[in-house]
């Protein structure tokens, strides 16, 4: 085994290094000026070759083959640096992939380049009221105009990360209501900005309602052209099962953990108990997670790196994530005593956050069961490792429900 | 031998649930928690009105249990303050022979003298500016009655608990009135009346996320079957129900030993504060879990009983400090 | 509420306090003699109304109407006088009552007061190799002789406690191999004392394989006569439910985790380690479970003495307690460290126990697993408090198989 | 960068397997675990035969990962002693310049001079009774190699892991070699080595655990349906595959740190010993709740796993013990 990443890596690295500190100079500029300076520096670093590397130059990416090691290296310079990434969210992580793969050359050219550029933001509307888990129980309707030319769309989409700065919503509608359950669904992009669609915040348990929070949309004969159904007409569900496989490789960065649980113990410090035996020993056991977490995804990491399969160990990721996330809330509960009766300044988004005191790892406390709901519920992710990586049974009444169309 | 409620428990608890469910819907709850205020006057009327104020009064014929058994429904169903704190003073000041405290007694038991409670180390008190009297633990384990105005700060602050908003208090220079001097054993005796009240607020908060998580469970459906039918959802409800239910009778004895005054009675309190508070945040998360995304949303409402766990957990000291003092009783 | 039992059940237990004082004086008495001793006292000790309170004097009972708070103060004066209760054991829990119940008068008067003076002892054949807690797939197979008079019974049994002593055992026996799953099983009483009849002791992972011991039996074309069934042919299943929940009942006495609570308390002690703020959490957080154990079980008994039903509550207190079991074991095993490098002495049954150290918690903490296997498996209790207690519905995979016939 | 297992290292765990597989079948280890003996000629000279003595020697091109990766087969296997021993006794011999000791290295490395361990306070030791040499840590730090004959006094004992018996062992006046005395930060190199070694026994055994319980999951029905279909235990199973499955990088991370010479080396040897025994201790518990009665059976063998798990969870301190090191460590 071997943590470094070798000569050829570092000789790159080098280059990434020179790249930045000659095009990322953002000195003092602000608002507008600092805006257009990073537009211009991410066009420079696609140029370089650092960025949206997988998407092909005409639709403005960089189009360079795949190297998880390179692309770590650039993470980690741009990181040191300070220098912006790629823009993110739902757009560059779930849009773009599934345009390249399933999307018509229409599609790609309407929508790559100036989704990279982040001048359009993509909300999800796979969620609806009490469809859970259960995405393909897709109530919300799409039917044809009656010349054939647009989908009119009616009904109700839930937890849309983004949502109050999303422009555009890739959804699922249900167009053959007649049609089994997984077979009736058409994948569908939409423009947010008509009158047939209201967006709401949605205000969670922490207070948070701000302007990154989650939102609820309501389609009321919204309309899309035709031409923006991705896939055929029916087949939505197959469609989204590509977006949601990127977004699992999404989440579950190891050094969120990692600087995570160092606050934890800082905490402890903070507040005077990390000599206290019972916290000593319940830090390190939460640690043990914590690096195994860490270590495997070195482990997943390798493997991609050298295209090898890393087995049923990729499905658990963030399953621990999120149990691990529990117990160290269970932890921070315990540490944060009665300061955890004050509600930590800027929750809800209102006003500054300023200077926050230990109570600020109530927002850890309660947040670290929003991990549990959020990407897939952890039943279905117990269900994904039993099933798919230990190759048990479906359950009965999933099988008799879904009728074998399921992914 | 009985160990178990009369109907006239029964009774008691059904009143005081009846008369919340009508004064202190969901509506009014939202509404509340975004006030900014720290007291309730109709639900503490309506409340009061059923004659709670009186329940620990010495010859009151009730006691601790059926003080208990209050604090359980108020739990189960958010209802704001200050009622541990109005029923701990009645309890103090009747027994105390402070003549200036036992002016306020009636008022106290009617309920038109508010009461907050300030014992222990804590710098936070709920519903501190409705308050008119303060049942304040000295750091030396005294008691007294702190008159609310002149030498009493308060600093509102945004609570965590919504149902129970706090703020920060200090006493320098209060008129005060010493109930139970350093020693006098009925001090720590009503520190472990406090604590068993807490212990039976989290029971209802418990029973209640375990009650509303399974009637969830059996009307939604998930995959064309209503979701508790699924064996994963329907033991994790099967435990949050194993976690709490069995621990009701711990409350119960409790309360009966503080009643009894047994031998164990402080060491029951301890027990009880200590294993319900983490029943209750226990129970919290795993409701939240059971229910999905609309848990998760304020408008649900699952929020103001995870925040009452918040604060009943840390309140009065932690369930690790109670153990040890339990170890320590035990003469371990 | 009120702890202590009244002035009437006092002046009881004056009664009960004298009777042993005079009845119940075993002097040095050994062997046979004590034997005598012990026969002659559970005699009067029926005759005076404190033994088999349930059965019938026809049958050698005390025939005495249902007092929970007589029995109380029964079962604490003879134990505080060291005085033999009733045998105990399947027989008198189980087919006692199975036969008051479901008996023919000839059954009665064959089995009832031979089994309460332990001439008779009785296994259970329910559990089947494989069958786990679906004791409803039974495989052993019962025909009818050809003149119709006897059971020829073939198949296997196991799990039966008191195996190597058992006389007798009432079993499960497919004898309608064509009808639905649960409607097809008789439940029969068989002799074992006959050529097919064969038992082998099973050793358990604790090593234990002695006289006191779980068996299996193998049946070779034993016999029993058809007067020996009980119930309607065909409704086997029917008549166990009635048996299987006395058992229930029989589980979970309060004293026996709190005992086993103070020697964890004394263990911590003894290998010094009660002073460590580790084990002593541990040890107040357990105790939390203990001591909720033990009140609930006032609560029962208080419901019971009162007639009224406790509700869900009383669906829980195996789970409960097996679950307790589970963190004692942890905590014990934590507690003897090295001391578990060596088998307690007489694990196995083999030799005399003599005097044991620490080591001797490794019986606890495997046996606490045996506790999640005996009397239904952990995963049938929590659908049990899932079901009955919590009113959800049940199991799609149970209910199709089921087809509506298991109570 | 890499950080999972090459072909050649797949290979090895394959072929220690193998050879297991055929010298070690259950019945084997049925006969063994009451025979009474604490060593088992055949499958020693068996494993000895792949060249596994030699992993540690300094020039071997191979290193504690590779020692980690034949320990976690044997912990799979349940294989006899003292492959540990063996392996610690070359690295310490060969890296001490005791010339007395490097007598025996050609006899270790082949597995002719049988090694055993008793490094620690323990009193416990494996396989003492077939052992040539014994690799002892002295109470002061120091590490030296002890001959077995005059002046070692073995007391047999009933083991409670049947796979690897031990006996009680002490070693006065015995002719004693030293290798590393105290203070060389070898002799406490070699120490985390061993815990290193232990966890992965440990995963071994938990993986194992995990998998015969998925495989008996599969094949077993109940109520009509593979019980593995059941979603109680499906998510029971998936569960003892996450406690065991990421830890698995845990245990490479440990033996790569101490093959590189990081300065983490130590603490995360502690950690991986803390964890990963305390997965096996979950993992054998929740294997025979899997199982239901077969499980808890001697005949179906799953006890020897258990076992093991209580002596790998004792051996060489307990995981709270190696937590309050990696805490002191880590300078909290």
């Amino acid at each position: 085994m071997d943590l470094s990443y070798g000569a050829e890596a570092e000789a790159f690295r080098e280059d990434v290094r020179s790249f930045l500190a000659a095009a990322w100079q953002p000195g003092e500029r602000r608002k507008a000026d600092l805006k257009d300076y990073i537009r211009a520096f991410r066009r420079q670093a696609v140029e370089a070759g650092y960025l949206y590397r997988s998407v092909p130059k005409r639709y403005g990416g960089a189009e360079q083959p795949v190297d998880v090691i390179r692309a770590q290296v650039i993470r980690e310079e741009f990181a040191r640096a300070r220098a912006p990434m790629e823009v993110g969210g739902n757009g560059v992580n779930m849009t773009v992939p599934t345009l390249l793969e399933k999307g018509t050359d229409e599609q790609r050219e309407l929508f790559i380049r100036k989704t990279i550029e982040g001048e359009y933001v993509w909300g999800q509307g796979y969620s609806e009221p009490g469809s859970g888990s259960d995405l393909a129980s897709v109530r919300t309707k799409g039917e044809l105009s009656p010349d054939g030319t647009r989908w009119i769309v009616n009904g109700q989409k839930i937890w849309t990360s983004q949502g109050m700065q999303s422009t555009h919503m890739f959804m699922l509608v249900r167009t053959e209501p007649d049609a089994p359950k997984h077979d009736g669904i058409t994948y569908l992009l939409i423009d947010l900005d008509q009158p047939g669609v209201t967006r709401r915040p949605i205000r969670q348990m922490t207070g948070e309602e701000g302007d990154h929070t989650f939102c609820e949309f309501f389609f009321d004969n919204a309309e899309s052209p035709v031409s923006w159904q991705v896939g055929t007409r029916g087949q939505g569900w197959q469609v989204s099962r590509t977006t949601l496989k990127h977004e699992r490789a999404a989440i579950g960065s190891a050094d969120g953990l990692g600087n995570q649980f160092r606050k934890l113990v800082d905490l402890a410090k903070e507040v005077g108990r990390i000599g206290d035996p019972l916290v000593r020993d319940e830090l390190a056991r939460i640690e043990g997670f914590v690096l195994s977490h860490r270590y495997t995804s070195f482990r997943l990491f390798s493997c991609s790196a050298a295209g090898e399969d890393p087995g049923r160990v990729a499905l658990m990721m963030k399953l621990y994530l999120t149990e691990i996330g529990h117990e160290m809330a269970l932890l921070a509960q315990e540490l944060v005593g009665e300061h955890a009766f004050v509600e930590p300044a800027g929750a809800g988004g209102r006003g500054p956050r300023g200077p926050r005191g230990p109570e600020k790892w109530l927002d850890q406390i309660m947040g670290s069961l929003g991990n549990s709901i959020a990407g897939g519920a952890s039943n279905i992710q117990r269900n994904i490792i039993g099933e798919r990586g230990l190759g048990l049974p479906r359950d009965l009444a999933l099988e008799l429900e879904a009728g074998g169309g399921r992914a | 031998m009985r160990f178990h409620l009369s109907e006239e428990q029964i009774a008691i608890q059904d009143a005081v649930r009846g008369t919340l469910a009508d004064c202190w819907p969901m509506e009014r709850l939202h509404k509340f928690a975004d006030s900014g205020d720290d007291f309730d006057p109709d639900s503490w009327a309506a409340l009061m009105g059923l004659g709670l104020g009186g329940i620990l009064l010495p010859d009151s014929g009730m006691g601790l249990l059926d003080a208990a058994l209050v604090s359980e429904v108020a739990g189960e169903m958010a209802a704001p303050g200050p009622l541990i704190a109005q029923l701990l003073a009645v309890a103090a000041v009747a027994r105390s022979g402070s003549e200036a405290a036992r002016a306020h007694l009636d008022g106290l038991v009617a309920g038109t003298t508010i009461a907050a409670l300030a014992l222990g180390d804590s710098q936070f008190v709920q519903s501190a500016r409705a308050a008119q009297v303060l049942l304040v633990g000295d750091r030396d384990g005294g008691i007294a009655l702190v008159e609310a105005g002149e030498g009493v700060t308060i600093e509102p602050v945004q609570p965590t608990d919504r149902s129970r908003p706090v703020s920060r208090v200090s006493f320098a220079g209060a008129i005060r009135h010493e109930l139970f001097s350093a020693g006098d054993p009925l001090a720590a005796s009503l520190c472990d009346a406090a604590l068993v009240l807490i212990a039976a607020d989290a029971l209802g908060g418990a029973l209640h996320c375990t009650d509303i998580s399974v009637a969830y469970a059996k009307e939604r459906e998930q995959f064309g079957q209503p979701s508790g039918r699924f064996q994963a959802l329907k033991h994790q409800l099967a435990h949050m129900a194993l976690d709490a239910e069995p621990a009701r009778a711990l409350v119960w004895y409790a309360a009966y030993a503080w009643d009894a005054g047994l031998p164990d009675a402080a060491r029951a309190a301890a027990m009880a504060k200590a294993h319900l508070c983490d029943v209750y945040v226990r129970s919290t998360r795993a409701a939240v879990a059971a229910h999905g995304g609309i848990g998760y949303t304020w408008e649900y409402g699952l929020n103001y009983w995870f925040r009452r766990a918040v604060l009943n957990r840390a309140w009065l000291g932690s369930p690790a400090e109670h153990r040890v003092r339990a170890a320590v009783m035990a003469g371990w």
